[in-house]
């Protein structure tokens, strides 16, 4: 009466229930805050230059957010959302993707898109919407996109991209290129339908796809005990059969092993993969949200101690492969480099007029021209309410 | 030509896409093995294989977020909702997602090659829930293309055209015809052009505008109306968005009335936009107001169907009404 | 950084993953197809009236099945949905319950509505949408409800009453009034975003709901191998952490006895649960539905042996609290009846006009009432064309 | 009388409703401790406890489907919608469950206590996806009723009718007004009737209706108007769903006019239906064709908001159009 493969089942003449705790959850852990390896553990595949490449696009993380979070404060950009504390799970496991793995990120994964090579012109171009923008200006800050590194334009309404990269790993398959789809989505979005949706679908269409969710405790305000009830996201790998792993979000080691294991498997048998990377959102939800009305600052400090960053750094160092001049050379570089980008983005101009109303379909159909005719002929006659886009129209 | 009903123009049509593009995949509640419980896809996994064509797990949020993906990485997915009913679950996935993704990209990605394929409409005793005609959730929407087919022939080539437009598509199969309208339908592959209404039948005292089932009930009308000496001049819009404004008011300028019809509530149909839209551009050219005969402001009933339907007579006398102004 | 509650997870240093295979789901099973109990089996509390009661609440609903059929077949109802093979498991279910628990059912539990007493006329009324129908002829046969029995309406959208029950149950727990709530779904309708989104609203905010699934193989032509991938839809209790128990939906002593522990728990502790009852749809999916296009006979003919009916008639008969002649007799009756009752619903007339256009909203509004008046002139003149409701019509 | 914001009158009548009716009930994404992301539902958990004022998780479809199980229960929800860009996974539970539960059960049951509250509109630099007007999406489900008030003594007495109203509501509030729009609001309990425009201004040459924060672009574009001498009317339809015909008819047939303003995009939006209606009530008054100035037919932009909105300034030109017509 159910599928063949459970048939062994027990059987029992008295009720009995199963409930959360029916399954213990282990979590990977591999590299200690100090820098040191757990005795036992199976390190990921890393070598010197890939070591150096995340640490890099780590510190480049934590600048950028630093800057841009200031940059707002200040009026430049409108908005901004870091991933303070996070770094580490996102990295890690771009990482231990193929570059042609396709990513759909829900927000907070810049880190991700960075350390494929997103250039720091093209993060500025987005959150500045002007014309140089890859999205042409249409949506808020940090909602980037890349066709070129394979890393899906982000979308605001949340869980929409877990069924999505179900289908779009499915789709990699039919083609047969040995090519995964990893979907990053936090703890929150996991409460949508679109989630069981995308993990039961992926399940029977045996999608190679790694669902990686960024566990940090807090959705907004909601902590996770007002998310849900079970033992977090990695709990549910089991109604789906897909295999599940946890892992120390905040052990970038961690999360590249995870990640490199769930990819060969993923690709291999055709079948989904869980990850849940257990963290702690540092900072506010987003430049708009201030954390002191819902959370105390004891329970910030608390886990600060276990920054991502200084805990690869540590290790770094201790492999001879980083030294301090070399830390405050490249963090200061950095910050150069960002002030300077603002300052250059910030005065290219917005996107002409005729982005309004292009990409809406493939062609801009008849009634829409007429829209913009006629919108064209309006600002003609009132330029000064227009700056925008006034000065460039013909 | 060889006599086909409807659902086997839309076969045809999903037989012939299959078969000339391998990335064509089609899928939905029981569209595999089964064929659909309309068996609108019969034998379409016999002939291309599970991985092709296949039956889904019961989740319309799932089926579109799905499709979305599958879409977006070049595949060209034709998505069934198995009634037009059960679309709203999906509702995010089509309005936020699907219409919006190539805008909001800046063209770096879209779903462009997505299509979903859904039967809508009464008559077949069906109440709320199997009976709903819900072009106008969708036509409020930019991104979407939405077509709707009146008979095999239209359906087959609507339905070729629509699997290769570069846009999402929501294809509404009228099911109330799907055995019950036969006609001539060339074997070949053809298509026909979307956005474009076409003229069914001229006339010059008034242009009635409708699609899918209602082009019947509306010719039905015109006919009792001819019989009083009304020449009516037949439009069937075919295409609900973008929609093919030109040829309608070039109609009602030349006959100077106009009547909508069509099966969902009065309030908010897309009858609406017809009539704002045509009382803009043919202002000058009006003798009468523009007609609405639509479903009433009600859900979907079971017993007073009849009653609740834009049927013929009520047609006809919204014609002699107009025209009597 | 997860709940308190699971805090004690292992410290893994090399990749292990959880899996369908992690939770092993046991079956509760009572009673034996020949009518005897396990010998350590605890029984359900019953007695020879409840038992009676079942019993023939059985037998009914399997009448009016066979009876409803045949009429459709007739042309006589346009529409008929039985629920062949798993009788057991709903009136099973709905004995265990108060009378004033609220049901919230899909579409296939019209045994626990005869179990509360909804009369063969209302049934009738309701197939034949005439004008004593409760619903006012406004549904699709077999979409029965009432408010007097705590029976909520059908709705045909699956999966919508998921989250709902978990609302109704929310409201029944803020009056205190020591009542829960009993919804059922197909593991079809499992699959769609409400069934997370209710589960997850259920255990978070600590809702007295019973989620009562019927696991009958088949959604349609859909067999549950293509539906879900994991262990049935018991599996996801874990991740909800929701007590969960999975019942052999054909052993009715099973689900009465699972039942009744459910709802003590779920009451006495605020607390939602899940009862998985493992059957097979032993009917066509409805009367528009021909299961020979999608499964063979052999298959059919395999769980024909499982007859929940035949099960607890065989236990009657061992209790000798039944005999072949009380069955003769009692069959013999129902049928009289049902066909009777046919006879007389058929030819009720239909709701009025009116009926139209009330229950839109509490009251008429002056849009709608306009339509009415237009209508009931157009009918006035053409009275032929609308032979339902012209007669009436003042 | 209290100077309120728009906020804190809804606020206040969240209070009133909660104090009087022990079965309210207030939930949503963040609305709990945290008062909701705008702080709509400040103090509420503090004041009523975590039964009656809690957070729920991250799921649309999940907030309306329990507040649907809620509302027929017997308890008064009302449920907020963060943005109203995110009902959309709630659809369904609305369209086809809320609006047609008392039908479809022939009242044996009914979902009259819902009120949905949700922020929606432009003005904050929000891009697709936090700047949305759905209104129309909801307009064409008969069972519905829209309210949107345009300030916060319309929105303190509005949602509190609401929210008393037997029939389920969704209540639209114009967030770009929720620190903006601050006015004399009474402290004490009131009403405003729901489905009653509002003549705001009186006038005689063109009536101007619009709803919510698009009322203040209105009354810029009438004194833009006024200084050319022309006499604006101006009506705040304050209910979409069902809406007063009367009282706009009656104007139109004074004024001979009339212009509909709305951001959401052109196609599909309410003010084609609104055409619709007043074109056949008022076809021997109108001097010239129903103007629609609305949002353009693209996703809700970023860098170009304000191109696309329906601002002032084309407000302006579109009444002169219509008079010089
Ligand atoms: C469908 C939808 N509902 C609500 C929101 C508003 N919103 C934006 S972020 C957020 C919280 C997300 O939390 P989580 O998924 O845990 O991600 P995190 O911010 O912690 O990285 C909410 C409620 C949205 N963007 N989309
Ligand atoms: C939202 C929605 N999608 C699709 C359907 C069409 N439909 C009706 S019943 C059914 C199968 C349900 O299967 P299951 O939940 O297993 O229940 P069973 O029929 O086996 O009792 C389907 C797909 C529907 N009623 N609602
Ligand atoms: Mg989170
Ligand atoms: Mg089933």
């Amino acid at each position: 009466m159910d599928k063949a493969k459970y048939q062994s089942s027990r059987v029992i003449h008295c009720p009995e229930f199963l409930d959360g705790h029916s399954v213990e959850i282990p979590i990977l852990k591999i590299l200690k805050q100090d820098g040191t390896v757990y005795d036992t553990a199976e390190m990921p595949d890393i070598d010197q230059a890939l070591a150096l490449k995340m640490y890099k696009t780590l510190a480049f993380h934590r600048v950028l957010d630093e800057r841009m979070v200031a940059a707002q404060r200040q009026g430049r950009v409108s908005f901004y959302m870091t991933a303070l504390g996070e770094e580490g799970a996102v990295v890690g496991s771009a990482a231990g993707l193929n570059d042609k793995d396709m990513i759909m990120g829900q927000y907070r994964e810049q880190g991700a898109l960075m350390f494929r090579g997103f250039s720091l012109e093209n993060f500025m171009n987005q959150m500045f919407s002007n014309e140089l923008d890859l999205g042409k200006g249409r949506q808020m800050p940090i909602h980037y996109g890349s066709n070129e590194l394979h890393y899906m334009t982000i979308s605001s309404p949340l869980g929409t991209q877990i069924p999505q990269a179900a289908g779009y790993a499915y789709g990699q398959k039919l083609q047969g290129n040995e090519l995964c789809t990893l979907c990053y989505f936090g703890e929150g979005a996991a409460s949508e339908g679109d989630f069981h949706a995308g993990l039961n679908m992926a399940a029977v269409h045996n999608a190679p796809v790694i669902f990686f969710c960024r566990n940090n405790g807090y959705a907004i305000s909601t902590p996770s005990s007002q998310q849900y009830a079970g033992n977090g996201i990695a709990s549910r790998g089991v109604g789906y059969d897909i295999k599940t792993i946890r892992v120390d979000g905040n052990d970038i080691f961690a999360v590249l092993k995870a990640t490199q294991v769930a990819r060969k498997y993923a690709i291999e048998h055709n079948q989904p993969i869980i990850i849940e990377a257990m963290s702690y959102r540092l900072g506010a939800h987003s430049t708009s949200d201030d954390p002191s009305g819902y959370r105390t600052r004891d329970e910030e400090a608390k886990y600060a101690d276990h920054d991502p960053i200084l805990r690869m750094k540590n290790w770094l160092l201790a492999q001879n492969w980083w030294d301090e001049t070399q830390e405050k050379a490249l963090f200061d570089t950095l910050r150069e480099e960002v002030l300077a980008a603002v300052k250059k983005a910030e005065v290219i101009e917005k996107p002409p007029l005729e982005e309004l109303v292009t990409d809406v379909y493939d062609d801009v159909p008849a009634h829409l021209q007429e829209q913009y005719n006629n919108l064209k002929e309006h600002i003609k006659k009132y330029p000064d309410a227009y700056p925008v886009t006034a000065g460039r129209i013909k | 030509m060889a006599q086909m009903n409807l659902l086997q123009a839309i076969n045809d049509a999903l037989m012939i896409a299959m078969k000339e593009d391998p990335s064509v995949v089609c899928f939905g509640e029981d569209v595999g093995h089964f064929g659909g419980v309309f068996r609108a896809t019969s034998n379409l996994q016999e002939e291309f294989g599970e991985q092709r064509c296949f039956n889904t797990p019961l989740t319309e949020q799932g089926i579109m977020g799905f499709a979305n993906g599958l879409a977006a990485q070049g595949s060209v997915p034709i998505a069934e909702i198995q009634f037009a009913d059960y679309i709203f679950p999906a509702f995010d996935q089509i309005v936020n997602e699907s219409a919006k993704f190539r805008y909001r990209s800046g063209n770096e990605f879209n779903v462009g090659n997505l299509t979903i394929r859904t039967p809508y409409g009464g008559g077949i005793a069906g109440g709320l829930y199997h009976s709903q005609s819900p072009e106008a959730y969708f036509a409020h929407t930019p991104g979407l293309k939405i077509v709707v087919p009146r008979n095999p022939y239209q359906a087959k080539g609507l339905l070729l055209a629509a699997i290769r437009d570069k846009n999402p598509i929501i294809f509404f199969e009228p099911k109330k015809l799907y055995r019950a309208s036969v006609g001539e339908v060339p074997e070949e592959d053809y298509q026909l052009p979307l956005g474009k209404a076409e003229v069914v039948k001229t006339g010059s005292d008034i242009t009635l505008l409708g699609w899918g089932a209602q082009m019947e009930t509306i010719e039905k009308a015109a006919e009792m109306a001819e019989k009083k000496g009304v020449s009516c001049e037949i439009v069937d819009l075919r295409s609900i968005l973008p929609w093919d404004v030109e040829t309608v008011a070039a109609s009602v300028k030349k006959t100077g009335r106009l009547l909508i019809n069509h099966e969902a509530p009065l309030t908010g149909g897309f009858a609406g936009e017809i009539a704002a839209t045509i009382q803009d551009k043919c202002f000058l050219h009006l003798e009468s107001p523009i007609a609405r005969v639509c479903g009433l402001d009600t859900p979907f009933p079971l017993a007073h169907e009849k009653e609740y339907m834009p049927d013929e007579l009520k047609t006809f006398e919204a014609i002699m009404a107009a025209i009597n102004y």
